[in-house]
């Protein structure tokens, strides 16, 4: 039976990895020390998966109750930015993916060369975001600080098939926008904290930290960035493509 | 939601193949189709398709999400309860989601 | 009795003279919500006891003295049944009980007074359809279905009355309703039972049932003069409200004469039931409630009129049987407009409400 | 009633040399450890003086609330002491309380293994813990804040000018010591268990622990959100809750409470854990119904999540709503009976002693018991209307969370004291305790839900003078309880010096934690253990005992 399995095998672990450097002392071998990391990884992921969760609950109930000024909030947004910016996370989720895997055959090369990648891509990604919320702050979108709904009772010459909002719908785009920025900015300092953790891994590696058989905390990094790619993937279609057509 | 507790007890004990490398071609073709992915639902973002719009982008997301979990993050790979982690997450906030929906949709029935 | 202290004496005497284990039963719904909590006392007493029973008389049986050598018996699944089931059914029981009562005290019967209240840090404002308004007090006939509509100007209050077992929260931005019949003359507390500020335990005040026929000479005695009705009509008027709104074929806006309670059909093809709820919502957010055939071009009037401006405004269109004075105040004031100074377009209200735009009540002052 | 067994290891019993309170000395062998025992010890230190802090607020709480009148203090200053008693006490000290210090100590050795999974993150947790306690704190003396613990939007966010985004940030941290704590237990149970120690071998404690980590890792981050979202109405005015600005206050009640209705079952299900350790030990008897009692922790978790609207019944839910949360609130409440009748057939034909912890036991069960019932009349939709927000409701958690989860957290420190400092308490005085808090609490406790029935409203400064007489027997009942929580303070430090020295098995309990020495080793096993027993295996003790002794004599 299942059940009858167990987690340590001591006399494995006397066998094998008695004298890795890396095997911590309370762990039995090396397979259980690495096992354990990754579930708590995932662990902490899924906690992260109810910090946004609770963003998300927020955004269907106000979508349904505010459609129109959804719609006309998300017109705000350049598809063009946010298609660049999903392309350069998937990149960059390809290069910590590639990170991982030389770390896993231990070159230490490749492997400063794929996080330094990841590294310039999380950039990249910033700026874009960066210049977006410029924008927003430029046309009066940031909800509290700087606000005018003036712009969405008039006719949009983008969208010419738009209507303009009537004052009470177009006040509701705050709401669109609050959570726009409650989201992306969630999002974006995950990002920040992503590229300030790959800056000191860089820094270890450089040192050879990880090609030496012990590349756990490469791995679960990877992991918790692409958690992150995963939740803009989430955040691009919601925010800036499912209201194309009202 | 009983079965998910009694499978978790009894089937989340390690499996011990998680050396399991994945080699760059997979990343490679991962990593294309996510691209085309994109470009798609983008592409579909500009087709008028009513109602289905939504669940054309959603149904692109979840397709992307899933194959990052499966192959960046090595799910396919990874041990019964690395997966039942992840669906249990998931089932969490689908209750977050469900449940408060139950009284958005519904407080417009009556007067109360 | 001077061998006890006085604090001590004056304590008994507290004691004796206000000791209850319930509060007045003051109300219809009172006597089904004690049925219902004597029902959950008994349950739990039975409970109690069991529990209490099974562990004192085994500790009794079994303490070591008694027992040296426990046997070690593994489980009994008739046992797990049975403590699952029963209780499962009681508490069962327990839920359908509540849900029906919840239902009896949020729903409403359709021939119920209304009567409004909005909730302000801290104070309680009772609006009565005849007009008389009351702060921290409220006074209501014997044996009539009362409602009370409620919103609150600023954060979360609740409307509790004790006596009567009934409470709602009263929330900022949406009417909640409540509704009792008064059995019993009296005054009982009422009581802002959601924490909502510094002055949190001085919104309370009274309420005072009272004879139909004392109700009757209250509401003589501390008339205002304007119904809510009549000042509604003041504001309908004065906001401008008619230029659309005039019941005439031609007109910009539906019209709401008897379309309080009636089904409506939206943009969207959904039917609503046009309440007190729709009626304000769709003054304040008339995108949101956009009645079908009529183009989306209402302005909104958040931020505009108050919330007593509100009930007045919900009241008057919940009271209007016809167009007839709409349109005779309409047909005066655009004949003075015409003859003073011609037409800028949203003075068709200037004739009359000119001198009591100022001070029309329910407008917010800039 | 007799007291503790007399058996070889006891009268014989000495000090070990080596122990993990003397592997190294000084602040930073503390500070800087990894060991998760020294970190259960420096939470039980640092939940020991919030606990009085968040006491000495609930003290002048009832001292205000001794006169009709707002006399002693002005309503402000009473908003501000009910609401950091309420702060307190649950983020500081319930959730906390169990896991994190006998949790910490226990579930690495209880599950076999040398530490948890991540020693660095348990004390990064609690390094976390203590700077939300430091902005807890810092908020109470810049000012205090005065939102309720429950931070009602748009109270909060709009019409308070006091240190929300302090208090706030407070948590929002103590949330995250939380989290890793929870994270930290999950991966232990699955992936550090002994060779032999399947999930069915694990004691009860383990399992209810396991549950209550399950909801801390799922619950807690929904709880972070909204503290940020409302952080951020406050500083810069985002329009997520607000009405004027299209939001729906209600939204963040739905928000609030699905973290806040599964962190009372975070803050109890640990203490029912206790409560099945020290009734199994003093009854010398396996626990009716192993299973039963493990899967209903399970299914508290896994319902906790599905009935958080019962907070809301009166806040203008939907009705329809709020009929399915009122019947998933009934079924949840059947685990927690399933619980009770179990602890009470455990005793059938045990042979029961009446040891201190036992003694708490008890209080645990009538008291929870109440408690528990309580919360079916607050379930109950209808009776809900004339309950909620009333004393009544006060009553109910503080049935379940002093009278249970305190009586189960003193159960367990004196349970466990000997276990943790190698030192018996003294047997007499904490029984003496027991008795005054048990007395203590109920003539707090109980006139509440009579001032509840007859209506008088929570969180008042002032009240109807008719109300007076309960209100000064709980607040005399407030005095006693509190000398019976001084009690335990006192004797417990004074039996770190001059306490009968335990052994390794005082209790005769077959818990792995009682067969190793007390104080533990700092890897808690000299080699890693082969589980060869059933949790409660009273037989297999009795043979290990008699073989010892045969070995030694």
């Amino acid at each position: 039976m299942d059940s009858q399995a167990i987690a340590t095998h001591p006399d494995q672990a006397h066998a094998e990895h008695e004298h890795s450097p890396y095997l911590r002392h309370h762990f039995a071998n090396l397979e259980q020390q690495k096992e354990t990391s990754t579930f708590g990884m995932w662990l902490f992921l899924l906690t992260e998966i109810m910090f946004f969760g609770g963003l998300f609950c927020a955004y269907l109930i106000y979508r349904n109750w505010y459609y129109p000024a959804f719609v006309a909030g998300s017109h705000q947004l350049s598809i063009g930015l946010g298609a660049f910016n999903t392309a350069v996370l998937i990149c960059s989720s390809f290069t910590m993916a590639m990170g991982v895997h030389a770390a896993e055959m231990r070159w230490r090369k490749p492997l400063i060369g794929w996080l330094l990648a990841t590294i310039f891509l999380g950039c990249v990604f910033l700026g874009v975001k960066a210049i977006e919320y410029n924008e927003k702050w430029e046309k009066h979108h940031v909800p509290g600080l700087n606000f005018s709904a003036a712009g969405f009772t008039k006719q949009d010459p983008k969208y010419p098939e738009d209507r303009p909002l009537a004052p009470d719908m177009a006040e509701k785009t705050q709401v669109y926008f609050s959570l726009y920025f409650a989201m992306t900015g969630m999002h974006a300092l995950h990002m920040v904290i992503g590229v300030s953790i790959l800056v000191i891994l860089v820094f270890r590696a450089w040192a050879g930290a990880y090609t030496q058989g012990h590349m756990t905390t490469v791995e679960n990094f990877g992991l918790y960035w692409h958690f992150v790619d995963i939740v803009w993937i989430f955040l691009f279609p919601l925010l800036y493509l499912i209201s194309r057509h009202q | 939601m009983s079965q998910l507790t009694e499978k978790e007890i009894l089937d989340t004990e390690p499996t011990h193949h998680s050396e399991h490398i994945v080699s760059p071609k997979v990343y490679g073709l991962i990593f294309a189709s996510l691209l085309c992915l994109t470009a798609l639902t983008v592409a579909a973002s500009y087709v008028d398709l009513y109602a289905f719009n939504v669940i054309v982008a959603l149904a692109i997301a979840c397709l992307k999400a899933v194959l990052v979990i499966l192959f960046f993050m090595h799910v396919k790979y990874s041990s019964r309860l690395t997966k039942l982690t992840v669906a249990a997450g998931f089932f969490t906030f689908f209750v977050l989601i469900t449940m408060a929906m139950t009284d958005y949709i519904s407080r417009a029935w009556g007067m109360w | 009795m001077h061998f006890i202290s006085p604090v001590l004496w004056q304590f008994l005497v507290n004691w004796l003279t206000h000791f209850a284990l319930f509060p007045p039963e003051a109300s219809t719904i009172a006597p089904h919500a004690d049925a219902l909590y004597f029902f959950l006392v008994a349950i739990s007493l039975v409970g109690l006891v069991l529990v209490l029973a099974l562990v004192a008389g085994f500790s009794f049986l079994y303490r070591q003295e008694r027992n040296p050598v426990a046997t070690q018996i593994e489980g009994s699944t008739l046992l797990e049944a049975t403590w699952t089931i029963i209780p499962l059914a009681l508490f069962m029981l327990a839920f359908v009980w509540g849900a029906w009562l919840y239902f009896r005290i949020y729903n409403p019967p359709t021939n119920a007074m209304n009567i409004y209240i909005v909730g302000k840090q801290w104070m309680w404002k009772a609006e009565h359809p005849g007009g008389q308004h009351e702060i921290d007090s409220l006074h209501v006939p014997l044996g009539r279905p009362i409602q009370l509509t409620m919103i609150s100007q600023d954060v979360f209050h609740s409307f509790s009355i004790p006596a009567f077992r009934v409470k709602r929260e009263v929330i900022p931005g949406r009417y909640t309703t409540v509704w009792f019949e008064a059995t019993q003359e009296g005054t009982y507390h009422l009581f802002c039972t959601q924490y909502c500020g510094t002055l949190h335990s001085q919104m309370i005040g009274t309420i005072t049932v009272m004879k139909p026929d004392d109700y009757e000479a209250w509401t003589e005695g501390s008339t205002s003069g304007m119904s809510l009705a009549q000042n509604g009509e003041r504001l309908f008027a004065s906001m401008g409200c008619n230029a659309c709104h005039s019941g005439s074929a031609a007109a910009r806006g539906p019209n709401l004469a008897e379309v309080y309670m009636t089904k409506v059909q939206m943009t969207n093809g959904s039917y609503s039931t046009v309440d007190d709820a729709f009626l304000r919502d769709s003054i304040l957010n008339p995108t949101m409630h956009q009645m079908a055939g009529y183009a989306p071009i209402m302005p909104t009037y958040q931020g505009q009129i108050s919330e007593e401006g509100m009930i007045d405004l919900v009241e008057y269109i919940k009271k209007l049987n016809s167009n007839y004075r709409i349109q005779q105040t309409l047909n005066t004031s655009q004949v003075q407009s015409s003859a003073q100074n011609p037409a800028p377009s949203q003075s068709s209200n200037q004739g009359r409400a000119q001198q009591t735009a100022p001070t029309a009540p329910g407008m917010v002052k800039p | 009633m007799s007291t503790i067994l007399s058996l070889p290891d006891q009268t014989t019993a000495t000090l070990p040399k080596r122990s993990y309170l003397n592997d190294g000395y000084g602040l930073k062998s503390w500070l800087l450890t990894g060991d998760h025992k020294r970190i259960a010890i420096l939470y039980l230190i640092s939940i020991t003086i919030f606990f009085f802090i968040g006491g000495f607020f609930a003290g002048m709480v009832r001292l205000e609330l001794l006169t009709p009148p707002t006399d002693l203090m002005a309503a402000d200053t009473y908003n501000k002491m009910f609401t950091m008693h309420g702060i307190v006490m649950v983020f500081l000290f319930l959730v906390p309380s169990v896991p994190a210090t006998i949790g910490n100590f226990l579930i690495p050795i209880m599950v076999g293994a040398k530490d948890l999974a991540f020693p660095k993150i348990n004390l990064l947790s609690w390094y976390l813990y203590v700077v939300g306690g430091v902005l807890t704190l810092s908020a109470l003396i810049l000012g205090g804040v005065d939102t309720g613990w429950t931070f009602t939007t748009p109270l909060s966010t709009h019409y308070l000018n006091t240190h929300v985004v302090t208090a706030g940030l407070a948590i929002f941290v103590a949330g995250f010591s939380s989290i890793f704590t929870g994270l930290n237990f999950i991966v232990t149970v699955h992936r550090m268990r002994a060779p032999g120690m399947t999930w069915f071998r694990l004691p009860l404690f383990v399992w209810s622990h396991y549950a209550a980590s399950v909801l801390m890792v799922l619950g807690t981050p929904v709880l972070a959100i909204t503290l940020v979202l409302v952080v951020l109405e406050k500083v810069i005015g985002i329009g997520v809750f607000d009405p004027a600005k299209g939001g729906d206050p209600l939204l963040f009640q739905h928000l609030f409470w699905f973290y806040s209705h599964p962190a009372v079952y975070i803050m109890i299900l640990p203490g029912m854990g206790v409560i099945s350790e020290v009734i199994s030990t003093f009854a010398r008897k396996r626990v009716f119904g192993y299973t039963a009692v493990a899967f209903s922790s399970v299914a508290i978790a896994v319902f906790a999540f599905f009935v958080w609207a019962h907070h809301m019944f009166i806040m203008g839910i939907s009705n329809y709503s709020a009929l399915v949360f009122s019947l998933l609130t009934m079924l949840v409440a059947v685990p927690s009976a399933i619980k009770i009748f179990n602890w009470s057939f455990t005793l059938y034909k045990g042979s029961i002693t009446f040891e201190t912890p036992m003694l708490y036991a008890f209080g645990f069960i009538g008291l929870f018991t109440i408690g528990g019932l309580t919360g079916v009349f607050l379930g109950s939709m209808g009776m809900d209307i004339h309950l909620t927000e009333t004393y009544f409701i006060v009553a109910h958690f503080h049935f379940v969370m002093v009278g249970g989860m305190l009586m189960a957290f003193l159960s367990g420190v004196h349970f466990w004291w000997p276990k943790m400092t190698g030192r018996m308490y003294p047997e007499g005085l904490s029984k003496l305790a027991a008795l005054i808090t048990f007395i203590g609490f109920n003539l707090t406790f109980f006139p509440q839900f009579i001032l509840g029935y007859l209506g008088m409203p929570r969180r008042y400064a002032a009240y109807p003078p008719e109300f007076q007489v309960l209100n000064v027997l709980s607040t005399a009942g407030a005095t006693v309880l509190g000398v019976g929580y001084l009690l335990p303070m006192l004797y417990l430090t004074w039996s770190l010096k001059y306490g009968k020295i335990a052994g390794a098995n005082p209790w005769q309990a077959t818990g792995l934690e009682w067969q190793i020495q007390s104080p533990p080793l700092t890897t808690n096993f000299e080699e890693t253990p082969v589980i060869d027993y059933e949790a409660y295996d009273y037989e297999w003790l009795a043979n290990k005992t008699k073989h010892e002794v045969q070995t030694v004599g």
